[in-house]
């Protein structure tokens, strides 16, 4: 049954979600939109169609301790931390990023399990929000997503009517959710209906006069050594800076480095994000497999366009939120890659 | 893991009164790394050293930590110590808990742990420690001598007389310098001339003594034990063999406009000329400026009157390149220029003269045959008066603010000399301070006021007006402070001394560094009074700062027993705490070369594998040998490719970290 | 921030030992610490020295790792200006960390942190002068939060 | 600027075919408006996708570092701000001037897309043209007029040097602006008017957006290390976590790095995915060092001694009594 809340009555929504969880929201600060933790005051930016960094940084926090030890003379104590333990509420995942998690799952739900992966998953009630505006970097229709339809991958999806928003809760989580707020919600009306799906119809049309709507990784066929062979690697990777900033902003990456802060006595084991991009990424006591810059970008990009998708029913590991393409300082974007890698000229 | 041994020294009571040894053992113990722990009352002691070398054996450390004095006392005792154990020495720290804890903190619960945290850092480091390795360097046994004043004269005598080549390199056409100018000698009075000239001919006759005159060092590369001198010997256009000093030469010259430079520019000379009767060697040189031939193509009397036919027109400046294992540089000092000084009217008079000058003037084989006339109108002056400081202990930026020592001594001189020459004449001399610290000096110059009634003056000359023949001397009684006027027939000005004019040219071609006054800075004030930062090189004279005769010859000995101290080795020992490149991540952005004062970096082309291509890229490259370990191009270099050993990155971090606990 | 400042707070004066990491040049500075003590000199046992060959052998990495890992302050001395065993090395140094503590003030690090000064072997008075006025700075600021890595453990 | 990429696409190709270089690096264009990405021709046919718009904002000087070590002889166009960096580049030894042909172009100031997308005007942007202060935007419907200063990078609109400073050949007439030289450290004065607790408050806030992807330093024609003491295990500074302390110590570290060798590119801010102002780290430094020891412009005259590696006698310093005052 959808419902719906009236936009005044969010700081009454976000104090009440907030007593019994966690709350992640769209903050701005510094003109830069971040999903982070809710609290009284913080200036919640809803609007703002791609956050800086993908709301991935939630589930799949960019550094993060997991092992504690402490030295005592000759003794040595371990302890395990990390993980989630509160429940949360993670509120206005556009539909590209939602997508995403399910792209994360595949890799930290299979066996062998990511517990702390696990954790924050199953502590997590995501709430979408569809979009209706998107942008000229959006290509997310390459990949199957509809921004203004229900995102299948969360918990509640929402809609933004403009004075009020549309509530409908599709999991357990979602019910669970919907109880704790339902003195803020009322039930849609037939007329927010209709209004919603003019919304939608509109918002198709736009997707689909998106200056990247025709980007296609279908395209993107024959053998997976040609590819690997192909040209175009040495010719676009040339031009890269080997930073890590497109690995950093795309929701779908999930590479991950483990190493130790040294104490004196005590210390700690983390891992944090890495980037296939950067020269000691998988360097290893005789040196690094992927030498060169042009191996590097190849990795990153036959790993979202190629390996991936063998691995995983044709998934690709890209969602087409245009991150990236917004970011890159020198525009190499996966969309380049796409087209060239598919034949283009 | 390293097996460290910690040894904690009691020093007597000096220690162990405010840190507690136990607690510094046990917590030494809990150290990571740390296998073995001992406390002795006095471990520089034989006992306490043998206690460190069998524990090496039997507990087979690998490093060694000793808590005890600072590392300048007793570093050097304990790595002899661990060598002598089979420990390479460099594995041995010392945490300094006697002068930096346990004297300075007055209580056990200050000190103890304090005596902890250093010993903590001193584990950390040790820990990074690697074993090094001192280079060897050899020595080429000649040494070189800058300047062949009487400083650069002694220091050679003294060094070939051990039995070791000397060079010595003289700018001027002659040896002898400043002093061969002087008359007498304060404060015995002797002439300088006969205690110089024995000295001067016993170097160019020394079978182990080369005399380059009229030469100059051109550029100098390398270092202690193994310095490479190129030499420019000035073209002479006299042939030193065929000459036979007769003079014919010099006589028929017919140019007779350059100044003499002996004379102070009292006399002219001919282009052609040797600098005085002494001179060494008695050759004669071509002054090309001046000379006819040279600048009109005619003339050429001098080729036709030698009779040796010595004359070249056509030599050239030629180098000869030398290596040496030590270099004394003896450059000596000049008198400041004195147009600034206008009061004085020095320049405009001519009866306003330089102490040197006046030297000339009373010196037998001077322009006036030693007799003391006015340079106007060669009259017998009858008031002669002397102003001291002129330019020294002045701060004004044409003085200079030292102290210029010698004036002093050398105005009593010239006032004794006068009233002894002649009695009738009257002597006064304005001062600031008599300053007469010197064996004998405070004597002679009482002498001068009391037997000979020389008049002097604390005061200070505010102008001098010439009036006829006269110069009206102006000046101030600074004790009764009455206005003096001397209606004087000469004036004779103390100018103060300075450093050569040349000393940056030089200072840059050796490396080694000048004060703010530009004379050349020794390498510790007390204690190393005649070396220089560089090691082999060395300092005598007044280059490194105003000095009387005695002094300059005394350093010049010194110096001279330093460089026999290097040259006598056939191998030096080099530090092995230098820094070394790692090739791998060395940019060759060479910003380590304009750090190193030592001109031990230099950049080197190496070739490299990347990514299967092999490419030559520019790296930097350490001579240790010239290295001295400062670590200044460690942090010059960013991506940290060059490190210090015994001082790396690492070991000092992990120094900080455990000092931070 | 508000952590810090509860810190600080908490923190009551007295309770309060600061530590202060001290890099002293051989030649010049530890030689003036070691005539400090051997004048019996007293300075407070807050502070630690680390012996480098020279003041120019002081990274900027040093200094931020000090504060990092929890130094209240630190100070940087070597031989004065024209008295380097190494000729010029304390020239770079003057240069070097005139840029770096102006740098860290704009970052926010009290100066009153950050020592650098000039002290000769024969100034054992001035080393423990020093490195007094250090400690007595050090207190009126209380301990430092700034650049602290909440992992290490003091 | 249409004729310029003429001019560009003509001397591409005279270069390649006579073989005076082998290699030509310009720019390119892309799909969205604002895309004008770096491009690396070998081929003469490839030269006619050369461009020269308002968006070519990327400094070409870097990439020479990785592509002499290939190529005997390279061709680059560069703005006044990139020709600062190139000559950084040279005098940090990294590459040999002699490989290198120049080709100048004077800048009339790049466009900031961030404040073309704050007025709106991207959707359905075609492409931005400009005639002197003007801009054209050329939209699926229809024009749109306005001026270029409130669309200019801040950084342009401080910019002293819109002329290349080194160049063999200049395709461009040399562009003279206004340059608000006053307001150069304007950001820098406001912050070192606030209390200690409050910029040290302001850098903790900024330098927590930091992810650690190194885009500023591997934008930075002044970092050209060739592998960064952050990289360097050996050095032991280098620490991957999302920690204040570890992002403070890079960008301090980072800034003292580049101290008297920042060419004012204003690169690491307009690169930074996180918004960080790393400039003003930059600016305060040379403002410093512009005060204590003379005013510096790194890349400007190569034979101008760097500030930092060298030093003066009577310098001034920051810690003694007469410290900061100019002597």
């Amino acid at each position: 049954m959808m419902k719906k809340i009236l936009k005044n009555q969010f700081s009454q929504l976000f104090s009440m979600i907030d007593k019994s969880y966690e709350l992640f929201l769209p903050i701005e600060k510094e003109g830069k939109v971040n999903f982070d933790l809710w609290q009284e005051g913080d200036k919640v930016n809803i609007e703002k169609l791609k956050t800086s960094i993908s709301p991935k940084s939630v589930i799949f926090p960019q550094s993060e301790t997991y092992l504690k030890f402490k030295r005592d003379g000759k003794k040595l104590e371990l302890e395990n931390v990390g993980g989630k333990k509160e429940d949360y509420v993670l509120f206005g995942v556009k539909h590209c990023d939602a997508k995403s998690f399910q792209i994360l799952d595949n890799v930290f739900l299979e066996e062998p399990v990511d517990r702390l992966y696990e954790e924050r998953r199953e502590k997590g009630t995501i709430v979408s929000m569809a979009c209706f505006n998107p942008e000229e970097t959006c290509f997310c229709s390459s990949f199957g997503i509809e921004p203004e339809t229900a995102s299948k991958e969360v918990d509640v999806t929402t809609w933004d009517m403009g004075d009020s928003i549309l509530w409908n809760p599709q999991t357990q989580k979602g019910e669970k959710l919907t109880e704790k707020i339902k003195d803020v919600l009322e039930d849609a009306t037939e007329q927010d209906k209709s209004e919603l799906n003019a919304l939608q119809e509109d918002t198709k049309q736009k997707v689909k006069e998106l200056p990247l709507a025709n980007i296609d990784p279908t395209k993107i066929t024959g053998e997976l050594n040609d590819l690997f062979d192909s040209k175009i690697w040495e010719e676009l990777s040339q031009r890269c800076l080997g930073c890590g900033s497109c690995t950093y902003v795309c929701p779908t990456c999930h590479c991950y480095d483990i190493s130790d802060f040294k104490g004196d006595t005590s210390g700690e084991r983390f891992r944090c994000w890495d980037s296939c991009m950067f020269s000691d990424f998988t360097l290893m006591a005789h040196g690094n497999i992927r030498k060169t810059q042009k191996e590097r970008f190849r990795q990153r990009f036959m790993h979202k366009l190629v390996y991936y998708p063998n691995n995983h029913e044709g998934v690709y590991a890209c969602v087409g939120c245009g991150r990236c393409v917004e970011k890159c300082p020198v525009h190499l974007d996966i969309v380049k890659v796409i087209k060239k890698l598919g034949g283009e000229k | 893991m390293q097996r460290i041994g910690v040894f904690v020294c009691w020093c007597g009571s000096n220690i162990a009164s405010t840190v507690d040894i136990d607690k510094v053992i046990k917590e030494a113990k809990k150290m990571p790394g740390v296998v073995h722990a001992k406390d002795y009352q006095y471990m520089c002691s034989e006992v306490g050293q043998n206690l460190i070398k069998d524990a090496i054996k039997e507990q087979k450390l690998d490093r060694v930590v000793v808590a005890s004095c600072s590392p300048r006392m007793h570093e050097a005792t304990f790595r002899k110590a661990a060598s002598e154990a089979g420990m390479n020495p460099f594995l041995l720290e010392v945490a300094n808990i006697r002068e930096h804890c346990s004297w300075v903190h007055k209580s056990k619960e200050e000190g103890t742990p304090k005596a902890i945290a250093l010993v903590g850092a001193a584990v950390a480091k040790v820990a990074f420690n690697t074993g090094l390795i001192s280079g060897e360097i050899d020595v080429t046994p000649r040494t070189l001598v800058i300047g062949g004043g009487i400083a650069g004269l002694q220091a050679a005598i003294d060094i070939a007389d051990a039995g070791y080549e000397v060079d010595i390199v003289e700018k001027t056409p002659s040896i002898g310098g400043k002093m061969s100018q002087i008359d007498k000698t304060f404060p015995t009075l002797d002439c300088a001339a006969c205690i110089l000239t024995p000295k001067m001919v016993e170097a160019s006759s020394h079978p182990n003594i080369t005399l380059y005159t009229y030469s100059e060092v051109e550029a100098v590369s390398g270092y202690v034990g193994n310095f490479e001198a190129i030499i420019k010997q000035k073209a002479r256009s006299v042939n030193l063999e065929k000459c036979t000093g007769c003079g014919v030469c010099t006589e028929k010259c017919p140019s007779r406009k350059a100044k003499s430079e002996f004379n102070e520019g009292l006399t002219n000379r001919g282009a052609i000329y040797s600098p005085f009767a002494q001179a060494v060697p008695n050759v004669p040189v071509i002054d090309r400026e001046a000379c006819i031939k040279f600048k009109t193509g005619k003339c050429g009397i001098c080729e036709k009157v030698c009779p040796s036919g010595a004359i070249e027109f056509f030599q050239e400046d030629t180098n000869i390149t030398k290596k040496y294992g030590a270099i004394v540089v003896a450059t000596g000092y000049d008198i400041i220029s004195l147009d600034k000084f206008g009061e004085y009217q020095y320049g405009n008079h001519p009866d306003v003269i330089t102490s040197l000058e006046f030297e000339r003037l009373t010196n037998a084989a001077g322009p006036t045959a030693g007799k003391l006339l006015c340079p106007s109108d060669n009259r017998k002056p009858k008031k002669v008066v002397f102003i001291q400081c002129v330019g020294s202990r002045d701060k004004s930026s044409r003085g200079k603010t030292y102290c210029s020592k010698i004036c002093c001594m050398y105005t009593a001189k010239h006032a004794m000399l006068l009233k002894d020459h002649y009695p009738e004449m009257e002597a006064y001399v304005f001062y600031i301070d008599v300053r007469t610290a010197g064996k004998n000096f405070e004597e002679f110059q009482r002498r001068a006021v009391e037997e000979y009634g020389v008049q002097y003056i604390k005061g200070t000359v505010g102008k001098i007006f010439p009036d006829g023949e006269k110069l009206q001397v102006h000046g101030v009684d600074a004790l009764t402070g009455d206005t003096i006027e001397i209606d004087a027939d000469m004036v004779v000005l103390a100018a103060a001394t300075k450093a050569q004019d040349d000393t940056d040219i030089l200072k840059r071609k050796l490396s080694i560094s000048t004060d703010t006054n530009n004379f050349f800075t020794e390498a510790h004030a007390k204690l190393r009074p005649v070396e220089t930062h560089s090691a082999g090189i060395y300092l005598a004279g007044a280059c490194q700062g105003p000095k009387d005769i005695p002094e300059t010859v005394a350093q010049a000995s010194a110096a001279a027993a330093k460089v026999i101290g290097v040259i006598s080795k056939t191998k030096l020992v080099s530090s092995p705490c230098v820094s070394e490149v790692d090739e791998s991540i060395c940019s060759g952005c060479l910003a380590c070369i304009k750090i190193c004062p030592y001109e031990a970096i230099s950049s080197s082309t190496v070739d490299v594998k990347e990514n299967g291509k092999t490419i030559s890229k520019v790296v930097a490259k350490v001579n240790e040998a010239l290295c001295q370990g400062c670590g200044g191009c460690t942090v010059a270099c960013r991506p940290g490719a060059i490190d210090l050993k015994g001082f790396t990155n690492r070991q000092i971090l992990a120094e900080v970290d455990a000092i931070c606990r | 921030m508000s952590i810090e400042a509860k810190e600080i707070e908490g923190i009551n004066k007295n309770k309060f030992e600061p530590l202060i990491v001290a890099f002293c040049c051989n030649w010049c500075s530890y030689a003036g610490a070691d005539l400090a003590g051997t004048s019996r000199l007293s300075y407070p046992a807050n502070v630690k020295i680390i012996r480098v060959p020279c003041s120019c052998r002081v990274s900027e990495n040093f200094v931020l790792r000090a504060f990092q890992r929890g130094a209240d302050a630190v100070v940087i001395a070597g031989c004065h200006p024209g008295d380097c065993h190494y000729t010029s090395g304390n020239y770079h140094t003057r240069r070097r960390f005139s840029i770096l503590m102006n740098f860290l003030e704009y970052m926010g690090i009290e100066k009153e942190r950050f020592t650098v000064d000039w002290i000769s072997a024969a100034e054992g008075h001035k080393f423990a002068s020093v490195m007094n006025n250090a400690l007595e700075k050090v207190h009126k600021l209380g301990p430092n939060r700034k650049l602290r890595d909440d992992r290490w453990k003091r | 600027m249409e004729k310029i990429t003429e001019k560009i696409r003509e001397i591409a190709k005279l270069a390649l075919e006579n073989g005076e270089v082998e290699k030509i690096i310009g720019w390119n264009k892309g799909d969205t408006f604002d895309d004008s990405y770096p491009v690396f021709i070998t081929d003469v046919d490839d030269a006619d996708s050369l461009i020269w718009d308002n968006f070519c904002v990327n400094n070409l000087s870097k990439y020479l570092i990785q592509q002499l070590k290939v190529s005997k002889k390279i061709g680059v166009f560069l703005k006044g701000c990139d020709s600062r960096g190139f000559s950084q580049i040279v005098k940090d030894n990294r590459i040999d001037r002699d490989k290198v042909v120049i080709y100048g172009l004077s800048c009339p100031g790049m466009i900031d897309p961030e404040k073309v997308k704050k007025e709106g005007l991207h959707k359905r942007l075609l492409s931005v043209k400009r005639s002197g202060n003007e801009l054209i935007f050329i939209k699926k419907d229809g024009e749109q007029k306005a001026s270029a200063e409130e669309f200019e990078y801040d950084k342009c609109l401080q910019c002293r040097y819109p002329n290349p400073v080194v160049y063999d050949q200049l395709l461009t007439e040399p562009v003279d602006r206004e340059v608000k030289t006053l307001e150069r450290f304007k950001d820098v004065e406001n912050l070192e008017a606030l209390s200690s607790e409050e910029r040290s408050a302001y850098w903790v806030d900024q330098f927590s957006k930091c992810i650690r992807c190194n885009a500023c330093r591997n934008i930075c024609p002044a970092c050209s290390c060739e592998k960064c003491v952050f990289d360097n295990e050996k050095a032991d500074v280098s620490g991957k976590a999302k920690a204040d302390s570890e992002e403070q110590f890079y960008h301090i570290i980072r800034a003292y790095h580049v101290a008297g060798r920042c060419v004012e590119c204003g690169e690491c801010s307009r690169v930074c995915p996180a918004g960080i102002p790393l400039h003003k780290l930059n600016s305060k430094i040379i403002k410093d060092i512009n005060e204590l020891y003379g005013d510096y412009d790194a890349g400007v005259d190569p034979s101008e001694e760097a500030p930092i590696g060298t030093y003066k006698l009577d310098d001034s310093d920051s810690f003694t009594e007469h410290g900061g005052e100019k002597k």
